[in-house]
């Protein structure tokens, strides 16, 4: 590794790498402690951003440059905005709010800790001998992606798209008994007796 | 080790970016003045006084859109790594049909929105 | 040494292209729409036909009060212009403007790249509605949220369609595998991209969610001073960007009908001619109803994009 | 009905690109003065020596923009036993041009001709209590008071005009009359 970084003194040696992964992995556990710890609502939705967004620069630093982007693109720039549309809908207020604190803090912490022990657990346990090359061929470029996608793990993406069909025929059927029983105007009467 | 030359280039980027924003700031509050007043600091109502609250009965209804487009953004994910494999040799035909199948299952779901009426807004 | 150097230069290059451009285009639009509409525009800043109008213009705003409303969420409030800026500065580095190296920076994934983070921009108008406490501000942002997630979709369905055609990611690849005939094959992507692009950036007949006659200026409405100028600033990078972007992957980049030589400079005269019918189509057209700029997403760009990758697919399969 | 889909917006955007090409109609306004048309209501001008301070303008003017003020003079008996005659002096005449809405009913009323519209636009402030203007601002944009539009050929002859021509006619009669009557008083003499 060592040899490598004096051929190619590039900006980030393989130990800067290092470095800036630890840095920004504790940026990221500060932001994600904030999240579920401050009192205002949309601010936790804006620390949730960093958090995301310090976990796409650990993938990008781990060489795992679609994934990282995919993070970007699907976690910040879609499912927060959709957290986001949802606080602004239910009126989230400026300033503190006093119910969301659920009082079960220490259970709470209980719970995370546990998480994170198996999951670090598993992981580890999982991927003993595996390491990740950074100064290689990378690794998670998204042409690397597709063919271990479509040459070995066809079947689980197929079975994705049926999952994500049924996310969306539940979140349809959902919204719509909503709709109905608040009273909308609807075009179908079919939903008119359930509610 | 193109690679992280790459990205430490675009991180550079993203420094010079909050360095100008960084200087913009923090010139603006030398150059201009602050002179403050109860109705400056009012919440803007074409001149009224605010009334009520900023906040309205929204149907949630609406919230249905949030969702289709994540999950659709999901699969659109997918395409890009496809894109880049599906025409290079050993794959083809064979990858082109699963992506079809793939997005034919997504455009059902497309087509149940459009038929229970979620797309129109009224 | 050298290398530094050359990252140095392209670092400068990249913040001056973000500087400039916007304001050319800017100074375009007040031109071009004056006479649109019968009207000179600007005439005196600067002398010569108000050249300098933006120039003025920049320096008025920097020596307005910066007025934050007492009832504003006040940090989140300051910060808002600064997270809808940064993201085109930061996607304006990856986009080729020459072969033979002439962009910011090759990246690999940089079509993905380029998506994702123009994505985060819309953040910054989604707070800043949410952070002024202000009725109109908030039904702003809820508009901008609904605008994004509809038009985010084909944008990113057309891309992959471009993407499927080069078999690669990578934005001076792209360009660098287009043949002519790319143009009329990814037609319908091209337009389809364009048009959301155009509905992402609010612009004209997209531009709902700054309505100014129905809710004042949308997220913008509380913004005063330095802080709404960055806020106009990211309007017209974003076009700039688009412009750029929509070049690259749909009209060829650098490739000119007869040489290929000029190459930088037919990317600019391909994203100039584009940033121009941004602004046609802004005196030319009213402006959409929430309803049908939802219904114009959902039930044509998307099964549109959808039929345009169908078609790549099959053509790309066959000719290979 | 558009037989082609988007031909409505293809028709939209070739308009807005017409009017591109075309020579703008914008009027450079400081650099190059507008050309009135005859009879521009720019401002009202005051003629002050036809004024008798009647105070039909101001009584008849909708939104009271009009102040007058004015004293009376006794002028001493013209013949010695004579009566002494008293006449009114103008000490002001402001009008309000911040409340004035330029309807021209004083211009209507005024008896003696002494109020005249002027052209003149160019009187802009940047404080609404200096759009009030004194008399003397007023006489001032008299002489910016075009000569009134020279009549149809074919017009009847103005009032006092014809009552001028009647009297110097009249006159002449009669001074012809005193002539003959001196010659025609010697011959028969």
């Amino acid at each position: 590794m060592n040899h490598v970084a004096a051929h190619h003194p590039g900006f980030l040696s393989p130990t800067g790498v290092e470095i800036t992964f630890v840095l920004v992995g504790l940026a990221t556990l500060g932001a994600a402690l904030l999240t579920v710890t401050t009192r205002q609502l949309v601010h936790a939705a804006l620390w949730l951003v960093v958090a995301l967004g310090g976990l796409a620069v650990e993938y990008l630093l781990l060489t795992a440059e679609f994934i990282a982007w995919v993070q970007v693109l699907i976690y910040v720039g879609s499912v927060v905005v959709l957290l986001l549309f949802g606080l602004m809908l239910t009126k989230a207020p400026i300033g503190r709010s006093p119910d969301a604190d659920s009082e079960n803090r220490w259970v709470a912490l209980g719970v995370a800790a546990a998480a994170a022990v198996t999951l670090v657990w598993v992981v580890v346990d999982a991927f003993r001998s595996t390491w990740v090359d950074l100064h290689g061929v990378v690794q998670g470029s998204s042409h690397a992606t597709g063919e271990s996608l479509f040459r070995h793990w066809v079947l689980p993406f197929e079975a994705l798209s049926v999952l994500l069909l049924a996310a969306l025929v539940g979140a349809i059927v959902l919204s719509r008994r909503d709709g109905e029983s608040a009273g909308a105007g609807s075009t179908s009467g079919t939903g008119k007796e359930k509610s | 080790m193109d690679y992280f030359h790459g990205y430490s280039v675009v991180g550079l980027v993203a420094v010079v970016g909050v360095l100008f924003v960084t200087v913009a700031f923090a010139s603006g509050r030398l150059l201009r003045p602050v002179v403050p007043t109860r109705e400056k600091m009012l919440t803007y109502e074409c001149g009224v006084d605010p009334v009520g609250e900023g906040w309205a009965h929204t149907q949630i209804k609406y919230y249905v859109y949030s969702f289709l487009y994540v999950i659709f953004a999901v699969d659109a994910i997918f395409l890009f790594p496809w894109a880049t494999v599906f025409a290079a040799p050993g794959f083809g035909a064979t990858t082109l049909v699963e992506m079809f199948v793939f997005i034919g299952f997504l455009a059902v779901g497309l087509l149940y929105a459009w038929k229970k009426g979620v797309l129109e807004w009224t | 040494m050298n290398d530094t150097l050359d990252v140095l230069l392209r670092l400068v290059g990249v913040l001056v292209v973000f500087l400039v451009f916007p304001l050319l285009v800017g100074q375009t639009e007040h031109k071009v729409m004056a006479h649109m509409q019968g009207r000179l525009g600007p005439m005196y800043a600067g002398g010569f036909h108000g050249w300098a109008q933006l120039v003025a213009d920049g320096v008025k705003f920097a020596q307005k009060e910066d007025v934050v409303p007492a009832e504003a969420d006040r940090r989140i409030f300051q910060l808002a212009p600064a997270i809808a800026l940064l993201p085109y500065l930061v996607v304006l580095i990856a986009i080729p403007v020459g072969p033979d190296g002439f962009v910011g920076q090759a990246l690999d994934a940089g079509l993905f790249f380029v998506l994702a983070v123009m994505g985060v921009g819309v953040l910054g108008s989604l707070i800043a509605g949410w952070a002024s406490a202000n009725k109109f501000s908030l039904l702003g942002g809820l508009r901008t949220a609904a605008q994004l997630m509809a038009y985010e979709l084909p944008m990113l369905l057309t891309a992959a369609s471009v993407a499927m055609a080069a078999g690669t990611l990578s934005l001076p690849g792209i360009v660098e595998s287009y043949h002519w005939w790319w143009t009329p094959w990814q037609i319908v992507g091209g337009l389809v991209f364009f048009t959301a692009g155009l509905a992402e950036l609010q612009r004209p007949p997209f531009d709902m969610p700054v309505a100014d006659s129905e809710i004042i200026f949308g997220a913008y409405t509380e913004y005063t001073g330095l802080r709404f100028a960055l806020f106009l600033l990211a309007e017209y990078a974003g076009i700039v960007v688009l412009c750029a972007l929509t070049t690259v992957l749909f009209l060829g980049g650098w490739h000119g009908p007869w040489s290929d030589g000029l190459g930088w400079l037919w990317t600019l005269v391909k994203t100039a001619a584009l940033a121009f019918v941004v602004i046609w189509l802004r005196v030319s057209y009213p402006r959409l109803r929430e309803d049908q700029l939802q219904k114009l997403a959902w039930t044509v760009l998307i099964p549109l994009s959808l039929a345009q990758i169908a078609l790549t697919g099959v053509v790309k399969v066959v000719i290979s | 009905m558009a037989p082609i889909p988007g031909a409505g917006l293809a028709k939209g955007l070739a308009v807005t690109l017409r009017t591109m090409t075309k020579r703008s109609v914008t009027d450079q306004y400081p650099d190059a003065l507008p050309e009135l048309p005859p009879r521009s209501r720019g401002v009202i001008a005051l003629f002050e020596e036809n004024c008798t301070v009647c105070m039909l303008c101001a009584r008849e003017c909708p939104d009271w923009c009009i102040y007058i003020d004015s004293h009376k003079e006794t002028t001493p008996a013209a013949t010695p036993g004579g009566r002494e005659r008293s006449r009114n002096v103008l000490d002001r005449f402001a009008i309000d041009f911040s409340l004035c809405m330029y309807c021209g009913i004083c211009i209507e009323v005024c008896p003696f001709d002494a109020l005249f519209w002027s052209p003149e636009f160019e009187y802009a402030e940047t404080d609404i209590l200096d759009l009030t203007h004194e008399r003397d601002k007023l006489r001032e944009w008299m002489w910016t008071v075009p000569a009134p539009p020279a009549l149809d050929p074919a017009a009847e002859e103005p009032k006092e005009i014809a009552a001028a021509r009647k009297a110097a006619e009249k006159a002449e009669a009669a001074r012809q009359a005193a002539q003959a009557a001196g010659t025609d008083g010697e011959a028969p003499a």
